[in-house]
């Protein structure tokens, strides 16, 4: 049902990389898989072989081999550790090489995005130089296509890892320190990123998306998330502004233009926009919203969101407000 | 093992003994070094009078002067005079004879909350305001005991109590023609007809369910009462508003932060330093819409000078108190503004604490002085500022002359006067999930709201003030309307010395202290200087203190019955005599802890400040009278 | 078979040890994510969060969390993220009265403190009727006793990642049993 | 096999001793069997074979866990437990299999079999030994209690802070998991000593340093390892981590000063050891059964003993590749990266030696061997992959994935279970005295070889297609219910594998062929006493002149006579050359050992709840301290070696 939400399969491979960073890893794992599956295969085949000759031996009623079978056994064992050595060694230099290659961001002035863990969401918050340009929103980071992003690394809780396979590796968020990783995307799309790090019950659905696209889509979206909620027109979306405002959903979340300014979940400023809810796990429909606002603790027990037991009319004014913050 | 602290798992046995409770602070101790740092705790000791920087005699060299209104003996505004300057002409009470000084009359005003407001005297009638709930009292002095004449109650909200952040005081009335005007508790400001105590006009110009509570003192300016709103720590807007003296009407509202035209910024706005000039500083300086809720309001002093027109205020802190959640300068939060007193243009302001990191308010009060300066007399004003710093600047355009530190200050390096900017120690800044030790001046500053005198016979500044440092931690704050807004832990504890206030006789142009003297608690009363050469202050521990001007040699103590946070008044009787007043009354962000029965185990109460005050009620107990004294 | 007895010695001594254990931990370890049905109190819309809520009637309301571990850490969060920190601080008081001393204006028991929650006190306690769910609200009642020592020590934590707020202490201080004492109101309570 | 039996030497008990035999019979006595004797033996074999038991219970509990687990993952969306009561049977999974298992089944058969294998009659320190069970049952049943009770805990096997802290780890779930990590952690420490000392001092005559056995070798490299790690986790659980939790110390509190990521390296500095510290017996027990069904010396012993040390040493240089995701300097990532990569030689060094072993002997295809065959094949694929994760770009790709998890399940069950197992059946006729069945045995084998494949195969592709460990579902869209699915059914497999073990097991303990004193013709000195052995072991103490003293003695084997036989006298060898030193009386069965544990057990436990506990525990540990080392009867304790002389010598 996710996919609908998505408009297409959930990506989360690192073997299909979308970056350089991912790509490099990539080639480096099919590298050492290679070689690691030919020491094997020659390892079984040695020990098939030993095995072998040792049971014609004993069919042709040979005695076990004298000393003067000695050197060549030495001979043999030295030459392999000696392989071994010097294979492990090529792999330590390319692993090596690689990873230094990886770790500098090549830009000067990277987009910079502050991305905070929390028990269990992720809140992401995009930098600028004047702090008016500053926004924050939830669970779905928009880049810009073949441009560096670094990320700031915080938990509030916690600790969570930021991983996106398709993208990069993973980089630990823990609370008291301040990590920063960057990525790149090269090809457009939407790539499914999951907490990595174990951090409590709902680890299991702590995701995130990225969304690459063109430079001119990702500055639309940007200006388009800078706004705030505007004051809904028509009257039912009123009345849900009105009870998101005076009750329990005020109380967690914060919606800008409003009085809603809590930190507690999500910044739901524009959250019509967004593909998921509840840090990637449902489609953001109404369906799915409705059932995640009345009942959260079906879909992620133990989530922080609790119940909310509100009047059928109530709900359902509540859903075209939240639908309509675009 | 040291670290552990006590065995807890003790099931709660009923009555605990004093060897467990004595063994708690032994862990306490055992506790706190673990902790490293912090371990500094405000040892007991005497106060003493030290002179800091070697003392100039105070009557040489060129003095700085105040403009004054002819004495008439009455004391008509909490500062006495728009110029502030708290100096009372009177001079029956002398040096000499001050040591003869003895109570004349008391009044009880059967509130129990912090007094911090002073009598007000005029035409042989004496107005007290009590704290929440505001009750208005008219005493006449021309009678024995000085009866009471009447009473007026406005009768506050009295949910308004919950939304007040430092206890629910009050720091006075303002008469102006024939009007007793002052603001309640629940955002109304009112006027009583000071002869018969009738209600004139009642205006609401806040609303509480957004945290705003109202606790300054108006000034009237040329029929027009100024007054501003208090809230900085409930994520409220701050504003200074302009009301008719006739009707009670909202004539200008002048917000401390938020887009130009809402700041009454224009064409004659003209800050000294680039750094506040632009346009729509208000919002550019905020991420998205906190400037709403983003502080800045004006709950302190205004003063006002009659040549150029011009009111001069300041404006607290910006919310929450955790800066990461609020990055950009905040303007104008922490800022000195000037502003016509007629429509509240703004024409000049200064931000002292540019993204205020640890609730620096600038609403402290400007002393307008004209001081001889590099050969010319400047129009100036005298600023002792939260951030630690005494500012002296040129009113007429907001220029710094020099603003030099009057207290331990750990959290800036200097005040750049070339680009009146405040250098920050970064390592000072509070950040979330750390916590930052040794941070001084402590929230409440180098000085709080308390205010400072002005001699023009010593030519001193009579600063009282606190000596705290604190240790902080960053929280996640979350804003939900009309409850707190901080989002920081804080722990005080005192300043080096380990004596908590000070008076400071700071000599306004040489930029230093002349003489101070030491006081155990935060100096948390205003002071008074006379003709007479003397300074009256209070302290949390209840004396009622005299010192000799021009030295700072005691000469004169009496111990009241509870701590005195108020502000001193000195007028001429009916009878002709001299008398001193003072409001006697512990509370305020210093006294909560008594005042509000609040838990010095928990080291977080009051904002941190409990912490510092633990020994406070062993000190004094609440209390809510007022003291007249006299020469016999 | 003498083996045998050994062996059923020792299952048995086995089984009683982990019979007892069971019965100690369930109550406190619980973790109930989902009252059925789920638990919350109908948002209403009011004028003001700072006048006291519709009166409810919470005669026969029964914490169901008391001594529950779970209830209390999510009570802990949920007294700083619904701001209950910014007056009582961390149980000191400060705007608010004091949580962790003996002294309870409006009584101590789980009722009690449920009532203040949802309906609001007179002098400035506002009232947070429909905008905390019940089940919030039963795990602020919880945590808020443990503040006094008035539940089972067993299931509180000691501490937090944050600034030391009990010097000397563990959890908290040395337990006082509440006695509900009522002050003169107004003026005297912040 | 017949023939075999035929050909081992032995020291024949019915020989010219049988009046010593007889006072030893009576020395020796104890009502083993009934419950009090039962609970005050200190004889290894007694002990070791109930720890053994022991282990297998625990390894049963937490294997069901897994099955559990394995039933919830099988489908996305699944709803057989929640996500509480999966993170109590992961953590209690990983906790039970490493600290009541996987180390702890090793130790246990070194209790067994050390003293045999060196030719002594008593491991040093009996009561010690006794101790270090009861601690260590006490330890488990406490874990488990835990879990049955809704206590489990629920913060993973390495409880980070600050989740396993006071503030996000509610009740006291985590405080269960330190202290039974303390328990294990002590019984651990106490079998390292034994052994070390067993092992140094009191082999038999002539067993110098290059004729001890590659195993008793692995299990002297595993003891240092112990030794300098476990006092490390010991540390950080019991001392920081419970004292934060119980008395608000802010050890691991950033805010205050403290640190999460100490935890990680104080955790690490253990926990990569600790793998060591598992598959070194492993390798030991694999040279064991080659050297048996090969008929053959272990090709190049001294690279062998070398690789062990060297494997040992490393080990203590890998923890940080743990932790790459946290802030770690680019130069300490490649020095670590660098010593993760190097270990895999000596353990290819050794693979290398027993292939040629088998190249040159004459492999007999037993259920054993099979196991020590299935050992290299799976083991190899978990070292592949071992090398694989130095690397610290592809690590931070599959770093906390499926990857990770399918790697050191190879690596655990490769390293551990197959040689376990084999040793199991190489043994069982020791310890029984019967005879396993092999046919059975091979069920059990393949079975168990397929059961693993199936099983931990798959969730390399599912770590690589993004597959977070630890997680207790996932959504339908991720695509990731095939290949859980396989692996759940694998689970069965391995299973069904353990059910026919255990079958073997009983069957064969009731009715299995009997087995003589050496019924594989194996070279060690254990074999050349009666199965199961006397409680005495040998009388008169075998003497040693080579690496395979069975193999190497003609028709009887040396021994040295002399040592008393009314009291439990132990002969003390020479470090080095194992030459006569001085004899040592043991002490006879006691009760303090339990004791002990159980003051040490109302110690941990009840410090869950109050510090109190320590102040009894230590009071009810001084009691236990003053039986324990209460004076033993009057003959001198220690005498020089008079007497004792090896027959060889005095031929």
């Amino acid at each position: 049902m996710l996919q609908d939400g998505l408009r297409g399969a959930l990506n989360q491979s690192a073997l299909e990389p979308a970056g350089p960073q991912a790509a490099k890893v990539t080639h480096l794992w099919w590298f050492a898989l290679a070689i690691a599956t030919t020491v094997y295969l020659l390892t079984m085949g040695a020990l098939w072989w030993a095995a072998h000759r040792a049971r014609q031996r004993e069919l042709r009623g040979e005695a076990a081999v004298g000393p003067e079978a000695e050197q060549g056994m030495t001979r043999g064992v030295t030459y392999s550790i000696a392989a071994t050595i010097v294979i492990l060694l090529i792999f330590l230099v390319t692993d090596l090489s690689v990873g230094r290659t990886l770790s500098p961001v090549p830009s000067k002035h990277p987009l910079t995005i502050e991305l905070t863990g929390h028990q269990w969401w992720w809140e992401v918050t995009y930098a600028d130089t004047s702090p008016h340009g500053r926004f924050t929103t939830a669970n779905e980071i928009h880049v810009p296509v073949g441009e560096p992003v670094l990320f700031v690394l915080q938990a509030q809780d916690v600790i969570h890892s930021f991983w996106v396979p398709n993208l990069a590796g993973k980089k630990d968020l823990i609370p008291g320190y301040t990590q920063s990783m960057w990525f790149q995307a090269d090809t457009a799309g939407l790539y499914r990123g999951q907490c990595a790090e174990f951090c409590g019950l709902q680890h299991a659905k702590m995701a995130l998306h990225v969304v690459a696209e063109s430079k001119a889509d990702y500055q639309r979206w940007v200006d388009q998330q800078r706004g705030t909620a505007a004051i809904p027109t028509d009257s039912a979306a009123r009345r849900g502004r009105e009870i998101f405002l005076t009750g329990t959903c005020a109380m967690c979340h914060s919606i800008e233009g409003t009085s809603a300014g809590s930190h507690a979940g999500p910044d739901l400023t524009h959250l019509a926009s967004r593909r998921t809810i509840a840090a990637g796990t449902l489609p953001n429909t109404r369906g799915a919203l409705g059932g995640w606002v009345v009942d959260p603790q079906r879909i992620k027990p133990g989530v922080r969101m609790p119940p909310n037991m509100l009047k059928p009319q109530d709900l359902d004014a509540l859903l075209t407000y939240l639908q309509s913050l675009k | 093992m040291a670290c552990a602290g006590p065995p807890n798992g003790r099931r709660p046995a009923s009555g605990v003994d004093a060897a467990i409770s004595l063994k708690g602070r032994v862990w306490l101790a055992a506790a706190l070094l673990c902790a490293a740092g912090a371990c500094t705790r405000e040892q007991k000791a005497e106060p003493a009078r030290v002179p800091a920087s070697p003392a100039l005699p105070a009557a040489a060299g060129p003095r700085a002067s105040v403009a004054l209104d002819a004495e008439d003996g009455q004391w008509t505004m909490p500062a006495k005079s728009y110029s502030a300057a708290r100096y009372s002409q009177l001079g029956e009470i002398t040096a000499d004879n001050v040591k003869n000084l003895r109570p004349a009359w008391t009044f009880s005003t059967s509130v129990l909350r912090g007094h911090e407001e002073p009598p007000i005297i005029v035409n042989n009638t004496m107005y007290i305001l009590t704290p929440f709930p505001n009750i208005l009292y008219a005493l006449d002095l021309t009678k024995q005991g000085a009866p009471k004449k009447w009473q007026y109650e406005p009768k506050p909200q009295s949910e308004a109590q919950g939304v007040a952040c430092c206890d629910v005081v009050n720091r006075g009335p303002s008469y102006a023609d024939g009007k007793i005007v002052f603001n309640t508790l629940d955002n109304n400001v009112v006027a009583v007809d000071a002869a018969t105590g009738k209600e004139l006009w009642k205006t609401r110009v806040g609303d509480i369910n957004t945290g705003e509570t109202m606790t300054m003192a108006p000034l009237v300016v040329k029929n027009k009462v100024l007054v501003g709103n208090s809230g900085g720590e409930m994520g409220v807007r701050g504003w200074l508003k302009a009301l008719d003296l006739a009707s009670g009407k909202v004539l200008w509202t002048a917000y401390s932060t938020g887009p130009d035209d809402e700041m009454l910024i224009g064409s004659r706005f003209k800050p000294f330093y680039p750094k506040d000039q632009g346009k729509n500083l208000g919002v550019t300086t905020w991420q998205g819409e906190q400037w709403k809720i983003g502080g800045g309001t004006v709950w302190g002093w205004l003063s006002y000078d009659p040549q150029s027109n011009l009111v001069f205020y300041g404006t607290a802190n910006p919310g929450p108190w955790n800066p990461d959640q609020r990055p950009g300068d905040n303007k104008f939060t922490s800022s000195l503004v000037a502003r016509d007193a007629d429509n509240g243009e703004a024409v000049w302001a200064f931000q002292m604490s540019p993204h205020d990191m640890h609730d620096y308010d600038g609403v402290n009060e400007s002393i307008l002085l004209d001081v001889p300066w590099k050969g010319q007399t400047r129009h100036a004003l005298i600023h002792p500022d939260r951030n630690g710093y005494v500012y002296l600047m040129d009113r007429t355009n907001g220029e710094v002359l020099y603003a030099e530190p009057f207290v331990h200050i750990t959290t800036s390096r200097r005040v750049n006067v070339s680009n009146g900017s405040l250098e920050y120690v970064p390592e000072k800044k509070p950040r979330v999930g750390e916590v930052v030790r040794d941070i001084c001046p402590a929230s409440p500053g180098g000085k709080d709201w308390q205010p400072s005198s002005f001699s023009p016979r010593t030519g001193l500044v009579y600063i009282p003030h606190q000596n705290l440092c604190e240790d902080e931690e960053g929280l996640e704050a979350n804003y939900i309307s009309g409850t707190p807004y901080v989002g920081m832990n804080v722990r005080m504890y005192a300043g080096p010395g380990g004596m908590r206030g000070r008076l400071t006789a700071w000599d306004p142009i040489a930029g230093r202290a002349a003489w101070a003297i030491e006081e155990s608690f935060p100096v948390w009363s205003g002071t008074v200087v006379t003709a007479g050469d003397v300074v009256f202050y209070g302290t949390m521990d209840g004396w009622f203190k005299a010192v000799d001007a021009r030295n700072g040699h005691p000469l004169w103590q009496y111990k009241t019955g509870s701590g005195i946070i108020g502000q001193p008044v000195t007028y001429r009787g009916p009878d002709g005599k001299q008398y001193v007043a003072v409001m006697s009354g512990v509370g305020g962000w210093a006294g909560a802890i008594v005042a509000g029965n609040l838990d010095p185990r928990d080291s977080t109460a009051a904002l941190g400040f409990a912490a510092a005050m633990k020994d406070l009620p062993d000190a004094t107990q609440k209390g809510g009278t007022l003291y007249v004294f006299s020469l016999p | 078979m003498r083996r045998l007895s050994t062996v059923r010695a020792v299952s048995f001594a086995v089984a009683s040890f982990l019979f007892a254990t069971s019965v100690a931990g369930c109550r406190r370890e619980e973790r109930r994510f989902r009252e059925s049905p789920p638990s919350a109190t109908p948002t209403t819309v009011r004028v003001s969060a700072l006048q006291p809520g519709t009166m409810q009637d919470t005669t026969h309301a029964r914490n169901p969390y008391e001594n529950n571990a779970y209830a209390q850490s999510e009570g802990q969060r949920l007294f700083g993220w619904y701001n209950c920190a910014g007056c009582h601080a961390n149980g000191g008081g400060g705007m608010g009265p004091p949580l962790m001393d003996d002294q309870w204006i409006y009584g101590s028991s789980p009722e009690n403190i449920y009532t203040t929650i949802i309906q609001g006190r007179p002098n400035g306690m506002p009232s947070f009727a429909g905008k905390i769910p019940t089940t919030q609200v039963w795990q602020l009642v919880t945590y808020v006793r443990s503040l006094s020592a008035q539940n089972s020590t067993g299931a509180r934590s000691s501490r937090t990642d944050h600034m030391m707020m009990y010097p000397g202490s563990s959890s908290l201080q040395d337990p006082e049993k509440p006695k509900n004492s009522f002050r003169p109101p107004a003026s005297e309570m912040p | 096999m017949s023939e075999t039996i035929a050909a081992a030497p032995t020291v024949d008990p019915n020989g010219p001793y049988e009046a010593e035999i007889a006072e030893l019979t009576r020395t020796y006595h104890s009502d083993a069997g009934r419950f009090w004797g039962w609970v005050t033996s200190v004889d290894h074999k007694s002990i070791g074979k109930r720890y053994i038991a022991t282990c297998f219970v625990f390894f049963i509990l937490a294997g069901l866990n897994a099955g559990v687990m394995r039933m919830q993952l099988a489908r996305p969306e699944n709803h057989i437990v929640g996500p509480d009561r999966y993170n109590q049977l992961f953590t209690v999974h990983g906790t039970a299999m490493m600290f009541l298992f996987a180390v702890p089944v090793m130790t246990a058969m070194a209790t067994y079999l050390v003293p045999l294998m060196v030719g002594t009659k008593e491991v040093a320190y009996p009561r010690l030994n006794a101790f270090g069970y009861w601690t260590f049952l006490i330890g488990g049943l406490f874990l488990f209690a835990g879990l049955y009770s809704n206590t489990g805990p629920d913060t993973g096997w390495f409880a980070y802070t600050p989740l396993s802290g006071p503030e996000y780890a509610a009740g006291k779930r985590v405080d269960v998991w330190a202290q039974v990590v303390t328990f294990t952690e002590i019984a651990g420490l106490v079998a390292a000593v034994e052994m070390i000392v067993t092992i140094f001092k009191m082999r038999a005559p002539g067993m110098s340093l290059n004729r001890i056995p590659l195993y008793v070798w692995s299990i002297l490299v595993v003891s240092f390892m112990i030794v300098f790690a476990m006092p490390s986790v010991a540390m950080a659980s019991t001392m920081m981590l419970a004292m934060d939790r119980l008395v608000a110390t802010h050890f691991f509190n950033r805010a205050e000063g403290g640190d999460p990521l100490l935890w990680q390296h104080l955790f690490w500095f253990f926990g990569h050891p600790e793998v060591y510290i598992m598959f070194i017996p492993g390798l030991g027990f694999v040279s064991a059964i080659i050297e048996t069904f090969t008929k053959r010396k272990i090709f190049a012993y001294p690279v062998m003993v070398l690789a062990l040390f060297v494997t040992g040493f490393v080990a203590f240089g890998l923890w940080v590749h743990h932790m790459f995701a946290t802030p770690v300097p680019q130069l300490g990532r490649s020095l670590f990266t660098a010593a993760s990569v190097l270990i895999a030689i000596p353990t290819g060094a050794q693979i290398f030696c027993w292939i040629a072993t088998i190249w040159a002997g004459r492999p007999r295809y037993t259920t054993s061997m099979m196991f020590a065959l299935g050992f290299i094949v799976v083991f190899t694929i978990g070292g592949m992959t071992g090398v694989m994760i130095a690397s610290v770009p592809f690590d931070l790709q599959v770093h906390d994935t499926y990857f990770i998890v399918a790697h050191f399940h190879y690596v655990i069950l490769g390293g551990v279970l197959f040689p376990l197992f084999g040793a199991c059946y190489l043994y069982f006729p020791k310890i029984t005295g019967r005879m396993m069945s092999e046919t059975l045995g091979k069920w059990n084998f393949w079975l168990f070889f397929v059961g693993v494949n199936v099983t931990f195969f798959p969730m390399h592709l599912l770590g690589l297609d993004g597959m977070p460990r630890r997680v207790y579902t996932y959504l339908p869209e991720m695509g990731w219910g095939k290949l859980n699915l396989i692996a759940t059914f694998g689970a069965v497999i391995i299973v069904s594998s353990v059910a026919v073990f255990l079958w073997n097991v009983i069957s064969s303990w009731r009715g299995g062929a009997i087995a003589g004193p050496n019924p594989w013709g194996a070279p060690g000195l254990e074999w050349a006493t009666s199965s199961p052995p006397p409680p005495w072991n040998f009388h008169p103490v075998p003497v040693v002149e080579g690496r395979a003293p069975l193999w190497e003695a003609g028709e009887e084997l040396p021994v040295a006579t002399g040592l008393a036989t009314d009291r439990r006298e132990v002969l003390i060898t020479t470090a080095l050359d194992a030459i006569p030193d001085n004899r040592h009386e043991h002490p006879g069965e006691s009760h303090w050992p339990l004791v002990m544990a159980i003051a040490v057990g109302v110690t941990f436990i009840g410090a869950v709840w109050t510090p109190w506990a320590y102040v009894v525990g230590f009071a009810m540990s001084a009691v236990a301290f003053g039986g324990w080392g209460w004076p033993r009867g009057e003959h001198p304790a220690d005498q020089v070696t008079d007497g004792v002389l090896p027959r060889s010598e005095a031929r």
